[in-house]
């Protein structure tokens, strides 16, 4: 039942998280949180007894792919005007809404 | 979804227009995925699997390791495709990325370098340790490629000139050598009268065991290449460091 | 022992949903980065959990790789995505 | 009172995939588009080895190995359509594809 229950949140949580990948306004917050989401992948990939996919998805996902994105991000925002903070530029043009 | 709205009073007709429209992608996800869920849940024919075919042929693989034995024996193509994959995806980065110099980076910390200078034979001794264990238990090629990368990444980020002044050729030939040493296992397998990716018995072990350290490595190298982006200065290209990055100054 | 295990377990995963939070609402870049260290922290810590309550300690290893690469994003970030100019926050300031 | 994983992480593996398509969709940002399509490539992922747990007595391990293929497949993919981003950005100035058309007007 513990199991279960472990299952139950662990799943909700990884919707959850894509939503919040998906929807939230700031891209920095996205890329970090699209990192926790490798996070816990991998910890479902252990509880559904997959422990090779456990391990490159340990290095991969929330490692490798979470660095791309960091650096990418740094690159499509850091010289547009200026000397912008990293996520104030996406963050100051959406929150006008 | 929040994110398709604008800003700016110009984009309310077209706000209205995008909300028309994620209104009716909204009804199309819904629908799929009650059809995926329904597919899901409705009881089919069960399924065998292929555990007991994989269990039945473990002993003529030459490793231990269930996912080992189906990656680089069963199913060797795959693997051969991907280090392709990875081979093209450099190539890809590599042209599309004009070769930048490199920007002032900020002094690298003393804190961070000791962590690297701790991490980095961590990292290649844990790749190395997943490399030996893949063919008994959980790990291989993939897992110690991802950590060499990783390794890799680290090196990048703290000495950004690191990926600039190695030398091109050697970090190409780098990349393609899993990929060259797969086809020529593939190739010599069938000069000697098997099929392709057609390994013996008696030597199975071995081939398989060098098929991971190589692909390791070029997964690694591959990885780690792909976080540098773009691709290394050619010497010539070097004395026009110094101009602004590419498209800077385009701004309307 | 299993449900022991699995519920400190579970425990250990209410306090990342929890830091969840912080990532969502924080004010800065870098706690939000910060928050996300700590799920590599409590990662390690319910992986040895789960490898006990599972009896798989093929896990552990799994927990050793996690310890070792959490590391990567932190240094990514504070190398591609901080700028040592001081500590500013990043919104409404 | 216990349910069955595989009900559990297969739907999940669904949902997953879905609020991806959605993402990918409906956000005009081209690195929120790429982290979308990287969901999507978690939920299928999660799928494949929900199918292979079955009931959790025999591990199949072939969707394992198609899995960790298509782990290093994607991370390929994610820094191609990276590189690719930045590039459109760096060459038209554009990082989202609806703010072009307002910015250009904002000047």
């Amino acid at each position: 039942m513990v199991v279960s229950a472990f299952d139950i949140i662990l799943c909700l949580t990884l919707v959850w998280l894509a939503w919040h990948v998906l929807t939230s306004q700031d891209l920095f917050k996205a890329v970090v949180l699209f990192i926790s989401f490798g996070l816990l992948m991998a910890l479902s990939w252990v509880r559904l007894q997959a422990p090779d996919v456990a391990l490159a998805e340990a290095a991969i996902g929330s490692g490798l792919t979470g660095a791309l994105f960091l650096s990418a991000l740094r690159r499509m925002t850091s010289h547009r005007r200026g000397e912008r903070r990293l996520d104030c530029d996406e963050v100051r043009e959406d929150e006008g809404q | 979804m929040r994110c398709v709205k604008m800003k700016g009073s110009e984009a309310s007709g077209k706000r209205r227009h995008i909300s028309l429209l994620s209104l009716l992608s909204l009804v199309m996800l819904a629908g799929l995925s009650a059809a995926l869920a329904w597919a899901f849940l409705t009881p089919g024919p069960d399924p065998l699997g292929l555990a007991h075919r994989v269990d039945a042929a473990l002993a003529e693989s030459g490793v231990e390791s269930r996912v080992t034995a189906v990656l680089l024996n069963y199913r060797a193509y795959d693997t051969l495709l991907e280090c392709f994959v990875l081979f093209l995806g450099v190539a890809i980065v590599w042209s599309l990325q004009p070769s930048r110099p490199v920007r002032q980076e900020p002094r690298v910390d003393p804190v961070l370098s000791s962590l690297v200078r701790l991490l980095v034979p961590l990292m290649v001794l844990v790749g190395g340790y997943l490399l030996w264990a893949g063919s008994s238990q959980a790990g291989g090629a993939f897992q110690a490629g991802a950590i060499l990368g990783a390794a890799g990444v680290l090196l990048i980020l703290t000495s950004s000139r690191l990926l600039s002044t190695m030398p091109k050729g050697l970090l190409a030939w780098g990349i393609c050598l899993g990929l060259f040493f797969f086809l020529a296992v593939a190739v010599g397998a069938v000069a000697l009268g098997g099929n392709f990716l057609e390994y013996r018995r008696s030597s199975a072990t071995m081939i398989i065991i060098a098929l991971e350290v190589v692909a390791a490595f070029s997964i690694g190298l591959s990885l780690a290449v792909f976080f540098g982006g773009s691709r290394p200065e050619e010497p010539s290209e070097r004395t026009a460091a110094g101009r602004p990055p590419h498209g800077e100054g385009e701004e309307p | 022992m299993t449900s022991f295990y699995v519920g400190v377990a579970l425990v250990l995963l209410l306090t990342i949903i929890i830091g969840l939070l912080r990532v969502l609402w924080g004010p800065t870049a870098a706690d939000r980065m910060m928050a996300a260290q700590l799920f590599s922290t409590c990662g390690v810590a319910i992986l040895l959990l789960l490898a006990r309550g599972f009896g798989q300690l093929i896990i552990e290893d799994v927990a050793l790789v996690f310890a070792l690469l959490g590391a990567l994003a932190i240094v990514a970030f504070v190398r591609r995505a901080w700028k040592t100019d001081g500590p500013k926050p990043d919104k409404g300031a | 009172m216990s349910v069955s994983p595989t009900f559990v992480y297969g739907l999940t593996g669904l949902f997953l995939f879905v609020v991806g398509l959605g993402g990918l969709i409906s956000c005009p940002q081209l690195l929120r588009k790429i982290l979308a399509v990287n969901i999507m490539v978690s939920g299928v992922f999660l799928f494949l080895v929900t199918i292979g747990y079955g009931h959790g007595v025999i591990i199949d391990p072939v969707p394992h190995a198609m899995v960790l293929t298509g782990i290093v497949v994607s991370v390929s993919g994610t820094a191609v359509a990276l590189a690719l981003a930045c590039r459109v950005h760096e060459t038209f100035n554009m990082s989202d594809l609806l703010k072009r058309r307002t910015r250009s007007n904002d000047r």
